[in-house]
């Protein structure tokens, strides 16, 4: 088992059955990628991986949290994929306080607002930064008024309001706004009144099956000849854009990375990854990527496996990723990076997306929260 | 459709009840199995300090296994022995979590005060769903308790309650409640971890208990002749429904005991404990352990969540458990309980009963 | 206003009759064997994912619709034969936890075959693009879908009511024994009807994996729908299974017009005041026989 | 139209235990009761006669609130009763026995009668809940009084699905008797009964009879002329005649339309 | 043994040979799970007689019927129509030979109309059977006033008639198993019900009948059975046992 001295043992809290699966895997595969750069080693010493399943099941991933934790005696902790998972998984942490926690994909900005927990560090994102920035943008270049349409959960609305809030700021207006359960099949009815608002543009927060339902059938109805549509990159991710094929074409999202960027770290980073897993990294991979040079950078500038050693080394440190490099905030260990507008084009085997506009040099909010 | 008319009426002759637990004329749990449920909670409370000292985890599978015990022994008391096809019994258990939480939250961590809030939260809800159900029969009372108890989710989950009373929020809607703390009562902390366990292993002890009694009790016995034939009972000069009515409540409230021990245990109560797939999963675990037993959907209760914790890290776990499910169904109808027992009466002819098993399968498939 | 009722109406009704589909086969398989069927969101889960191979592999969603609910009506013969015909006579609880077992297998089968990505089956070119009717803009697909599951629905309608299938799935619902002794080989009835309700569902399967996504919570997602469908319009009945399934799709598509976020309230709702005011469904037989 | 005689069984020293007026159950458009106004004598034996369909066991029906009247009142002592659930029926001492195999088939003959007679000693209170029930002493005890009367004492102690079938009728009535009925209805207690548990059955119901109001749906025409102190004849829902046995037998209409003419 | 030497004693009454037999049951032990129900069981049908089968309540009557049918198949022992062997065939198949079977307590399909019932008996022949459909209301007038009534809501003596008429209907019947006729019917309609086996009987049916009412069963059948507790006690025609008032009271309890 794990914790034994000469080893290091990561502890991976994700899904690996249910609707998120693929984010899980993509997950391991990306961290998994650098270690096998590192020789399966980091500092020296031999890594051990566990994997627990959390089934995006809040119960299921505070167990799955202890067990890693306390049975496995984990040294850092990666995942989970769902927010409310890490909403829930917090206290288990702060009570155990035996391990850092390096947050690879869980978004809620209320992780940084009500936790504020040194051991947590998002090597991913957080929902301000995949819908504020964009609202300026969409501003300037494509409509002054906008419909918003979201998941009626806390991620969907959260990010419909910072979009809104940010929006309205940059002098726009914001003609109306709906809610759809998560889950919806059939988006017609919303479709309707998104139609019936003669909104120039919408954005939009939906992901997975979601996001497939919701891109097809706007395309469908019509809505394309009519209104531009942007929304956050899960809108029009790797995972969903084969499914959604050409009614993706000619729509605009932000997000942190895109496997199509021309930069050299990521054609590297994508090149080796293609070679072992016969298909284009996706963010998600790139989040477990990230997440395997934090902790080693961690491991080596701590010399330990300390908790509190390997916070402190962390806190402000600079990550060069193949998102291009990002450091993580002294106040809130969220990830200060830069976002990327980036427009479904076809590609060589299908819709992908090209980045069409770096936003550089965003300041994060910290929410009151102050770790340093 | 009629054998679904009056599922409680067949369910002795079909799923053996009378074979597994004697005639429902006998005791439920003969002195011989009290004894053996004791020396399972003695083994089991010697066993957590060391398990505390070597493999800390097993304290938090034993515990959640404990909880879900449980939730299934309450199910059982209505559903295998008193005939009631409950498949709502996720919004009385989720209730008294939500309660519990609230609770701690707001009013004190004190487990004297709040477990009975709990246990009082979950016999309300059943109190409320049952007033609405007990005339349905069989399947349709299932589906009128699924139907409540969905409703109960959509209103946690959408956090109505908040938009009504127009606060900010009250069950913290999809996200739930989290970092609830744990319980401490008379002086005692159970934020550790084996104390925790010790205090559930007592609870679902007296639990098992004080439900064994009021199994074997005139009205144990009244409800078990509604099982067997309700109309009858009715010409007998018993209010029925009103007999329904109550033992649903008292099985509400041991749901609510166990929703109130779960959710400071995980630190967050959250809408997924009310989801109807929490009510389907523990009619699982009732089929599994041996319906109407009250002890045998306890160890499948126990088995379903050490199962799903174990085989959780491989990714063709739903492929092992769908499995699972479906060959104990074929060849062991009775459950775990009837399993065991048939080996304890007559534990040479167990290779027999194997193959016999097999014959009858092959010879029913051919037709 | 107008429009927005007008699309709602459509998609209610394209939705209650797709939903028909799925429903029919669970109510004929209850009524018929008494068997509460919890895989067979499964079996319309199947439809769509077979629909998916053979429409990608063979590149003609015309073969999916025809080829995938074959394929599923086999499995469902397996199914039946092998699984369910060992327990027919047993309590019917038993088909819930075996339905369940199987339920959760097709689903981890499904995410090792396909993944748990989101797809979809590529819907034919003839039936892109849409259709205005006047300022209501409508996809050719799912008009289509409605077209084609009103034509399925009402042509086992009538089968069923002027054949005597009907009589013979009602009478078997009463009395197994008695139709076996009248000279039915009952076996084979009940195999060839659940075969006939896979095959339903496996259709849907397609149809709506052409115009949503295929992913493996598919399953899951769609029975409790179908269940509720069932028990208001009558465990057993056919009839009243259409009924629901309108009234269900309209209500969904109304609901997400007034507040989406308790559409599953009014559902439930609606069923626990159905069967409060009618305890066996708008439709079902009473206990009287 | 009711043919009533001038020696109406009614009009002795009996007070009518059960009366109805004008009572009628409709199903759909068929009428299975139509405006029967009867009076049940006390402490007698009433069978009630009629070819199949006429009525008899939705009347019964009626009796027992298995159906609410259409129109019309039923009332037992003079309160009404109609509309009123079962088991307020059985607290006011009106009682109806079944077809065969309708106990508990699991339980011993005397558990049987003991769920019966427990009835009014349990209810809701703690030790309802806590007390096991073979300690409740007082219904043990009138169980086996109940199990001497119906003549199954020697065979108190075995399931009742091993009593043979004439034993099974007698532990059925037992369990009816459990209730301490004033009122008993009994529907076709001989159907497809060979002739010797008949005439055992028969017996039983005689002794029965003693102190309580019996009411009996019958086709067997022996059975009836000999056991019966008033006959009521149904036909197509309604009372076509009321009369003593001798009565009966004698009239052309009943003959007609039951009987068949000889 | 006094039972045995009354089997073996009335030679006059054996059915005359066993090419003419309809069905012959021989030693057929049967059982429900565990419980053994029938010992030894052996009787047989001669083509064109009315054969009864008495005996007390629990004796076996009904299972001895089930055995023939296939819904209750013999453990062991032989059963034949016509020579053939219809042992281990499902009751469809059964049904397709030839053999009727009207059970107790009638069981139509109460929430089918009187003509879907008898659309549903017809529907397995293998010939178009809406002129015997017609045949049939003709015969049973009563069903014919009642075409789209629901068979649940007729009384016991309409649907005794339906289910005699049903089992007339589908595949051609020459052997008529009926199971207690007279259970729950009036005095006239019980008059009725004989006079159709007897008008059956005299086109050519042949009838095996389980009866309570030994009086009237006697008084049709050409030869009985006496079964108790699953064994067969007697066999003779049926005037004699009627006759013998001490057999009829010691195996029926008639006084
Ligand atoms: N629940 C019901 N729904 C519809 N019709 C019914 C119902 N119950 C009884 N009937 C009809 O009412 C009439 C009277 O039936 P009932 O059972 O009272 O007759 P009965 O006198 O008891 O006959 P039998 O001697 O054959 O038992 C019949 O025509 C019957 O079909
Ligand atoms: N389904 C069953 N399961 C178990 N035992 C049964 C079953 N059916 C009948 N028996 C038993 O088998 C024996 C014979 O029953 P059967 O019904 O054949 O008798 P019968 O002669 O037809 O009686 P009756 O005149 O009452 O109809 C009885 O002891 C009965 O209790
Ligand atoms: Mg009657
Ligand atoms: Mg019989």
């Amino acid at each position: 088992l794990g914790g034994s001295e000469d080893t290091l043992t990561v502890g991976f809290v994700l899904p690996f059955t249910g609707v998120y699966s693929l984010l899980g895997e993509s997950i391991v595969n990306g961290f998994e990628q650098y270690l096998d750069e590192q020789g399966g080693e980091i500092g020296g010493q031999e890594v051990e991986t566990i994997s627990r399943d959390t089934e995006a099941d809040t119960n299921a991933g505070v167990s799955a949290t202890r067990e890693l934790l306390v049975e496995s005696r984990s040294d850092v902790l990666v995942g989970p994929v769902s927010s409310a998972v890490a909403t829930a998984m917090m206290q288990t942490v702060e009570n155990e306080s035996s391990a850092i926690w390096l947050n690879a994909n869980a978004g809620d900005y209320r992780l940084v607002q009500d936790g504020c927990l040194p051991y947590h560090f998002r090597t991913s994102f957080n929902d301000w930064q995949t819908s504020a920035p964009l609202a300026p943008w969409v501003y300037e270049n494509v409509a002054d008024n906008v419909f918003l349409a979201y998941a009626d959960y806390a991620f969907g609305q959260n990010s419909k309001r910072f979009f809104g809030e940010a929006f309205e700021e940059a002098g726009g207006e914001v003609v109306g706004e709906v809610g759809v359960p998560l889950g919806t099949d059939d988006f017609s009815p919303y479709l309707g009144e998104i139609e019936n608002s003669g909104a120039e543009a919408v954005y939009s927060f939906f992901a997975g099956s979601d996001a497939v339902n919701y891109v097809t059938q706007f395309h469908e109805f019509g809505l394309d000849r009519t209104m531009t549509q942007t929304g956050s990159g899960f809108l029009l991710s790797e995972d969903t854009l084969p499914a959604q094929g050409q009614a993706a074409l000619g729509k605009f999202s932000l997000l942190h990375y895109t496997p199509t960027d021309q930069s050299e770290r990521n054609q590297e980073f994508a090149q080796s990854y293609a070679d072992t897993h016969d298909t284009r990294p996706n963010v998600y991979a790139c989040q477990g990527y990230d997440s395997a040079q934090a902790f080693a950078m961690a491991i080596e500038d701590a010399g330990s496996s300390d908790p509190d050693d390997l916070a402190g080394s962390l806190n402000g440190a600079e990550i060069d990723s193949p998102r291009g490099s990002f450091r993580f905030h002294p106040k809130t260990n969220d990830p200060v990076q830069n976002m990327y507008v980036r427009e479904v084009v076809e590609g060589s085997d299908g819709p992908e997306n090209r980045v069409v506009d770096t936003l550089e040099d965003i300041d994060l909010p910290t929410w009151g929260c102050s770790i340093d | 459709m009629k054998s679904v008319m009056n599922l409680a009426a067949d369910l002795k002759t079909a799923i053996g009840i009378g074979e597994t637990t004697g005639p429902i004329g006998e005791q439920v749990l003969s002195s011989q199995g009290r004894l053996a449920a004791l020396v399972v909670a003695g083994v089991l409370a010697v066993f957590a300090p060391v398990a505390q000292a070597f493999e800390p985890f097993w304290l938090n599978i034993l515990t959640r296994m404990l909880v879900f015990a449980l939730l299934a022994l309450s199910l059982d008391f209505v559903f295998g022995y008193a005939g009631l096809l409950s498949f709502g019994h996720a919004a009385m258990f989720g209730a008294g979590g939500y309660a519990a939480a609230l609770a701690i939250r707001e009013v004190t961590t004190n487990a004297l005060v709040v477990l009975p809030a709990s246990m009082l939260v979950g016999v309300a809800v059943a109190a409320f769903i049952g007033w609405f159900s007990v005339r349905a029969k069989g399947i349709y009372f299932a589906m009128l308790t699924l139907a409540f108890a969905q409703m109960f989710y959509v209103i946690v989950f959408t956090d109505l309650p908040a938009t009504v009373l127009d606060v900010e929020t009250i069950t913290g809607g999809d996200d739930g409640l989290f970092g609830i703390p744990l319980y401490e009562a008379i002086g005692i902390d159970f934020t550790s971890r084996l104390l925790y366990f010790y205090l559930t292993l007592v609870l679902v002890l007296v639990s098992f208990a004080v439900l064994v009694r009021v199994a074997n009790s005139p009205f144990g016995r009244t409800m078990q002749g509604i099982r067997e034939n309700e109309e009858r009972m009715q010409f007998i000069g018993y209010d029925v429904q009103r007999y329904k009515l109550l033992a649903f409540s008292i099985s509400g409230g041991f749901a609510g005991l166990a929703g109130g021990l779960y959710v400071p245990f995980q630190s967050v109560a959250q809408p997924g404990l009310l989801h109807w797939t929490i009510s389907g999963e523990l009619v699982v675990m009732l089929l599994l352990g041996g319906m109407g037993t009250l002890w045998g959907p306890m160890l499948g209760g126990a088995l379903v969540i050490y199962l799903e914790e174990r085989l959780a890290g491989f990714a063709t776990w739903e492929i092992i458990l769908g499995s699972v499910f479906v060959v104990v169904v074929i060849f062991a109808p009775r459950g775990l309980a009837g399993t065991l027992i048939s080996i304890k009466n007559d534990p040479r002819n167990t290779i027999t009963h194997v193959k016999q098993a097999l014959r009858n399968y092959v010879e029913k498939v051919r037709g | 206003m107008i429009e927005s009722l007008l699309r709602a109406t459509l998609l209610g009704l394209q939705l209650g009759m797709t939903l028909a589909l799925v429903a029919a086969g669970l109510t004929l398989i209850f009524g018929m064997m008494d068997v509460i069927n919890f895989a067979h969101g499964a079996l319309y889960m199947f439809g769509a994912y077979f629909g998916l191979l053979v429409g990608e592999s063979l590149g003609s969603f015309w073969l999916a619709l025809l080829l995938a609910p074959l394929i599923v009506g086999l499995i469902g013969a397996a199914i039946e034969i092998l699984s369910l015909r060992p327990l027919y006579g047993r309590n019917p609880l038993y088909h819930i936890l075996l339905t369940f077992g199987i339920a959760i297998m097709v689903q981890g089968i499904v995410v090792q075959i396909w993944g748990s990505q989101s797809r979809r089956i590529p819907a034919p070119d003839l039936l892109t693009g849409s259709v205005s009717f006047g300022p209501v803009t409508y996809p050719v697909y799912w008009l289509f879908v409605l077209v084609l599951s009103t034509v399925l629905i009402g042509t086992i309608w009538i089968a069923i009511e002027r054949s005597d299938l009907g009589i013979l799935m009602r009478a078997s619902a009463h009395d197994t024994e008695m139709v076996d002794a009248l000279g039915v080989d009952v076996k084979k009835v009940f195999t060839g009807v659940f075969v006939f309700g896979s095959v339903l569902a496996a259709v849907a399967g397609v149809l709506l994996g052409a115009s949503r996504s295929v992913h493996p919570g598919m399953g899951f997602g769609v029975i409790i729908e179908a269940f509720v469908i069932v028990v208001i319009g009558g465990l057993g009945s056919f009839k009243g299974a259409i009924y629901a399934a309108l009234l269900i799709g309209l209500v969904i598509a109304y609901g997400a017009l007034i507040a989406p976020a308790l559409t599953d309230l009014f559902i439930f709702t609606l069923m626990a005041a159905v069967l409060i005011v009618k305890p066996s469904g708008l439709f079902g037989a009473t206990e009287a026989a | 139209m009711t043919q009533s005689y001038t020696t109406d069984p009614t009009d002795g020293d009996a007070e009518p235990i059960l009366s109805t007026d004008d009572l009628t159950k409709k199903f759909g458009t068929l009428t299975a009761v139509d405006g029967v106004s009867l009076e049940i004598p006390a402490d007698r034996i009433t069978s009630i006669i009629g070819p199949n369909g006429a009525g008899k066991t939705t009347l019964f029906n009626l009796f027992t609130g298995k159906y609410e009247p259409t129109e019309g009142r039923i009332a037992l002592r003079g309160d009404r009763i109609d509309g009123k659930e079962p088991h307020h029926l059985v607290e006011r001492g009106l009682v109806r026995s079944f077809q065969i195999n309708n106990f508990f088939a699991d339980l011993t003959a005397r558990e049987n009668v003991r769920l019966a007679t427990q009835a009014p000693y349990t209810g809701f209170r703690p030790r309802d809940f806590l007390a096991h029930h073979r300690d409740l002493d007082v219904a043990t005890e009138s169980a086996n009084r109940i199990l001497e009367r119906v003549h199954l004492s020697n065979v108190a102690d075995e399931t009742a699905s091993n009593l043979s079938y004439g034993q099974r009728r007698h532990l059925e009535i037992g369990i009816s008797l459990a209730a301490d009925p004033d009122l008993f209805l009994m529907d076709e207690p001989t159907a497809g009964m060979s002739p010797e548990e008949t005439r055992e059955t028969v017996e039983l119901v005689e002794e029965i009879a003693s102190d309580i109001t019996l009411i009996l749906i019958e086709h067997d025409m022996h059975i009836v002329m000999d056991i019966s102190d008033q006959i009521v004849v149904m036909n197509e829902g309604m009372v076509l005649a009321r009369g003593t046995p001798d009565q009966i037998r004698n009239d052309e209409r009943v003959q007609r339309a039951y009987l068949g003419s000889e | 043994m006094s039972e045995l030497t009354d089997v073996g004693g009335e030679n006059d009454a054996r059915p005359r040979s066993s090419s003419s037999r309809r069905l012959t049951v021989d030693s057929i032990e049967t059982y429900y799970g565990d419980s053994h129900v029938l010992f030894d069981v052996s009787l047989s049908v001669g083509d064109g007689e009315i054969v009864a089968l008495v005996g007390r309540n629990g004796a076996g009557k009904t299972t001895t019927l089930r055995s023939i049918m296939g819904l209750t198949p013999a453990k062991s022992g032989r059963i034949e129509k016509d020579g053939e062997s219809i042992h281990g065939l499902d009751p469809h198949q059964v049904r397709k030979r030839g053999i009727s079977w009207i059970p107790e307590e009638r069981r139509v399909f109460g929430g089918l109309t009187v003509d879907e019932n008898l659309r549903l008996a017809a529907h397995t022949a293998d010939t178009d059977q809406r002129e015997r459909i017609e045949e049939v209301y003709d015969r049973f007038s009563r069903l014919d006033e009642r075409r789209t009534q629901k068979a649940g809501t007729m009384s016991g003596g309409e649907q005794q008639m339906l289910a005699i008429a049903r089992a007339l209907l589908g595949p051609e019947t020459d052997l008529l198993l009926l199971d207690e006729p007279s259970e729950g019917l009036a005095p006239q309609i019980v008059k009725d019900v004989e006079s159709i086996i007897r008008e059956l009987n005299e086109e050519g049916v042949t009838v095996l009948l389980v009866e309570q009412n030994a009086e009237m069963a006697l008084g049709l059948a050409d030869r009985a059975y006496v079964l108790e507790t699953g064994e067969i006690v007697h066999e003779s025609s049926a005037d004699e046992l009627l006759a013998d008032r001490s057999a009829m009271e010691q195996y029926l309890g008639v006084q």
